[in-house]
């Protein structure tokens, strides 16, 4: 109808949609599956790094993750936000990750075993979210644009401090801790690539999602773009991409790579990879052993509340 | 002077060790806020750390730096007051622990911003403002559990007579504390227990919490006699420093 | 032999490992017997890795004893299957983690019993009587808490569903399996999958547990690559080696 | 009446109670307190040992380790079972133990914070627990004496193990091994001296625990001993032990040595120890936790139980 028509204008423009404007209830379900899909990432995205806090090798890249994992919750917090604002609550955003119903990044169901897988992560896992990321800034619904601008000059720091974290490692370390980098970047360089989701002719979602302005440019394009920035990035810090087809095609002005293990990606997606249950598991445990928490700070709202009705003039 | 290099190392380590126990919250925490002022807490308190662990290197003139000083002590130089060491516990315990010694640094580093050591007073300066919202957060906490249901008020009144007997260490002095106090350089931890006190009485009251008896029981950390707790958790903090010497990072 | 090497830390490496674990448990049992079987096993497991780890260093001829092996990898270097370095969780899944365990062990000694290797054989010989008893007690424990409440029931199933994935490393077989089978030394891994599933069957179903399906889900300890659980537990298990080198204990 | 004296003439010849002779309620009692503040100690003392089994530095001292807190188990069980054969259950002993009434040796109050203090345990603290329990191995309750001399013959070899443990650190350490065992010697000779209870002149349970033949030597006799048996062992250790008043008496035949800090003694027994609530919170975390599973393993028993009654030919 007139809506309708109104809408695809504002999208064929170029315009916002705003969370005050009508839209397609498609439209507003898939930005709030991918909206707090983002936002479950950001919080899920804390346990692997997480997990290196407490042995960081030095303070200062102590204090750098710290700052990164507060970051990554801010990121959680603008994109509950931005979801929110399409008429759903965090509380039923948390229970749909918790109970298994709604996604988050499945790179991180991959474990940190090395101090490197820091610097790799914030590298290759960090470089591939924001390439994701970058198109997302004009993407149609105004709320998540504005969240992704933020959220993507927030990441090209990160990315730059654990590629600099690798560049030390690899310039000034031990041979040890060359090889401790070299062996990080050995697994995490293909789930990196996977995260650019499936081959265009396989995603399920993209047509519908290009038509909305949601989505700007295609998984296999972005996937590209990104292998032909990192393997520059790659001969400078002086490791090996762990892919033997990895070349320079003059003819198409692009690094050929070789194939993905598709299936290795739908097990992971499916709840099969090395952290799933793990991580679920940790998210349900701070989720249930909190409860009593939030509960507590509810009944105490409600406490002072009643006391500022029947009491006003009290603090 | 050695005394205030010890002095530097009790601060130091303390916020050190704190920092250390807070940053083990990550992706464990109630709220996503709580999350992020977790993080927040554990940056502030392993950037003093930082500051001072660097300005006692540097002061003892051996060489040792910031990190040399963080990851390659033995148990028993490091010098963080007990409380800092123990087991985060749950909410309760952690906000509870935070509240108690952020409401004595607040009081410290005002002090300290007169220090006759204008490099101390510099990082007191930082150190008081971070001090002062740390106690604010978690001071709103000890409220809203305290008085919030009877299940976190339990949990909480627990937490409290389990930790208020580590603050007695806080507030005793040694010939170090003498001599500094003497120089100008920091108040002798005596003069700040009634202060403190008079600090956390009202929040804990307000929390609808029983402040716990005296009690003999003296911790002894920052003399370098620690919990049982400090042996587990430095293993983990100082391995990779351990694990790969001469590493660059 | 490489192959028998790796074999060797495959096998002294998982016992070292869950022995560690199982050592957590002291001063945490539900009753004093458990604390007591609980010891047993660790001493067990220790006793079977001290034996495996010396052979291995013994066989790799560059100098590395059993303390330097257990004490001095990194972390990709120890191959322990996964199952063995996961948190022991309450006392259910520690249970059903040795049935587990020791079940494949029982079958596994047996056969190691007529290794090629004659030192194997021997250690298979005292291992294969301690993996039995292993099995009967956490057995009859499965079965008691299979079938005791429906509490105990639903936490032992929970520890199924949460191990159960783990189990089917053990039966994956490498080119070292080939070489090791071919040479009479050991049995390719995969010969034991069935007979292990006989042997865990009954048990299971004696304790009115369903068995999980089968899952994609595989790990890969054994080759190296661990669980971020191991990470964890090597800063304590090393400290001390690391924080004295060239101590003598 | 005539049991009373029958019971006297028993002590008095030197021959033993046993739990079917009839006894005076106070000595019942009396032995009840001493025998499961016994099995107490060596449950709780499994606390500061086994602190260290999965930090021990090699192997070969993690399996002693491993069979040292498994002894200890085992000396539990045989303590509450002595105890039980006085008309006590095993589970009373512990809620008593539990909610505070009753103690154990308040040597476990204190921190094992380095190596070292494991040796320096076995050294001073089973040997002095030693010096205590020989004589009990006379004692005039039958089981209790049996007990004592298996005990003892165990705690024997475990001394001897953690003072070869500290020869061997300090006859072929690096000096910050040396250092740490000066060190945990400090710190644990002065408890160790007061595992002997007050002195005589100040002891509450003593005079009536001698008529009954269940204390034979007093409390001072047994300290003399053990310092006139420790010193030279320090001396072949080439540690120093932290008294300046400690020297040889050729006159008494005995070393001097000097005041015991008895505030401290008190303090601790009464609850102000350095350890005194995390050893309670973790035996009561266990209990806690575990009850479920003995409430499982009952409720099997039962079930097990009707089956075969119902089933008598059923396995």
């Amino acid at each position: 109808e007139a809506y309708q028509r109104e809408f695809d204008a504002k999208i064929d423009r170029g315009d916002f949609i705003e969370p005050k404007d009508w839209m397609p209830e498609g439209y507003r379900k898939t930005l709030i599956r991918q909206i707090s899909q983002h936002a479950h990432s950001e919080v899920v995205g804390m346990l692997p790094e997480g997990n290196w806090i407490t042995r960081a090798p030095t303070l200062k890249r102590k204090a750098i993750l710290l700052a990164k994992v507060q970051d990554e919750g801010g990121h959680g917090l603008y994109l509950y936000a931005a979801a929110e604002t399409l008429g759903v609550s965090r509380t039923e955003l948390i229970e749909a990750l918790l109970s298994g119903k709604a996604k988050y990044s499945s790179i991180f169901n991959y474990p940190t075993l090395t101090w490197a897988d820091v610097g790799v992560i914030g590298w290759l896992v960090d470089g591939a979210a924001i390439m994701n990321q970058i198109p997302l800034c004009k993407c149609s619904y105004g709320p998540y644009a504005r969240a992704m601008v933020r959220i993507c000059k927030e990441e090209s720091f990160h990315q730059r401090q654990g590629y600099e974290s690798l560049l030390v490692m690899m310039r000034e370390g031990t041979p040890e801790q060359k090889a401790m980098v070299q062996d990080a970047v050995n697994r995490w360089w293909w789930p990196a690539l996977m995260m650019f989701g499936p081959p265009d002719s396989e995603s399920v979602h993209s047509p519908q999602s290009m038509r909305w302005g949601i989505k700007r440019v295609s998984n296999d394009e972005l996937r590209q773009k990104f292998v032909d920035a990192t393997v520059p990035q790659a001969e400078v810090l002086g490791v090996t991409l762990p892919d033997p087809h990895l070349k320079w095609n003059p003819e198409r002005g692009h690094y050929d790579f070789g194939p993905i293990n598709w299936k290795a990606f739908w097990d992971v997606i499916n709840g099969h990879g090395p952290c799933n249950r793990d991580r679920m598991a940790a998210r349900r445990r701070a989720w249930e052993e909190g409860a009593w928490v939030r509960e507590a700070a509810e009944a105490y709202a409600e406490k002072a509340n009643r006391r500022a009705t029947t009491h006003p003039t009290a603090a | 002077q050695a005394a205030l290099f010890r002095y530097l190392l009790r601060l130091g380590d303390s916020v050190l060790i704190l920092g250390q126990r807070t940053s083990e919250w990550c992706g464990h925490a109630p709220v996503l806020e709580e999350e992020m002022a977790l993080a927040n807490f554990g940056l502030d308190l392993i950037g003093q750390a930082r500051m001072l662990l660097t300005y006692a290197g540097a002061l003892e003139g051996k060489g040792r730096d910031e990190d040399t000083l963080a990851f390659l002590r033995y148990e028993h130089e490091y010098r963080n007051v007990t409380m800092t060491e123990l087991p985060n516990g749950d909410f309760a315990r952690t906000m509870v622990r935070h509240f108690l010694f952020a409401s004595w640094m607040v009081l410290l580093w005002a002090r300290l911003q007169s220090s006759a050591d204008p490099h101390l007073a510099a990082i007191a300066g930082k150190a008081v403002k971070e001090a002062r919202y740390h106690q604010r957060h978690a001071g709103g906490w000890i409220v809203r559990l305290g008085d919030g249901t009877a299940l976190s008020h339990d949990k909480t009144e627990a937490a409290l007579d389990d930790l208020w007997p580590y603050t007695a260490e806080w507030f005793e002095g040694d010939e170090d504390d003498a001599r500094l106090a003497q120089a100008g350089i920091a108040p002798h931890p005596s003069e700040l227990a009634a202060p403190w006190r008079e600090t956390v009485t009202p929040t804990l009251a307000e929390a609808q919490l029983r402040i716990p008896p005296e009690s003999p029981f003296r911790s002894h950390g920052r003399w370098g006699r620690h919990s049982e707790h400090m042996g587990h958790l430095l293993p983990e903090m100082q391995y990779l420093q351990r694990a790969y010497p001469g590493g660059k990072w």
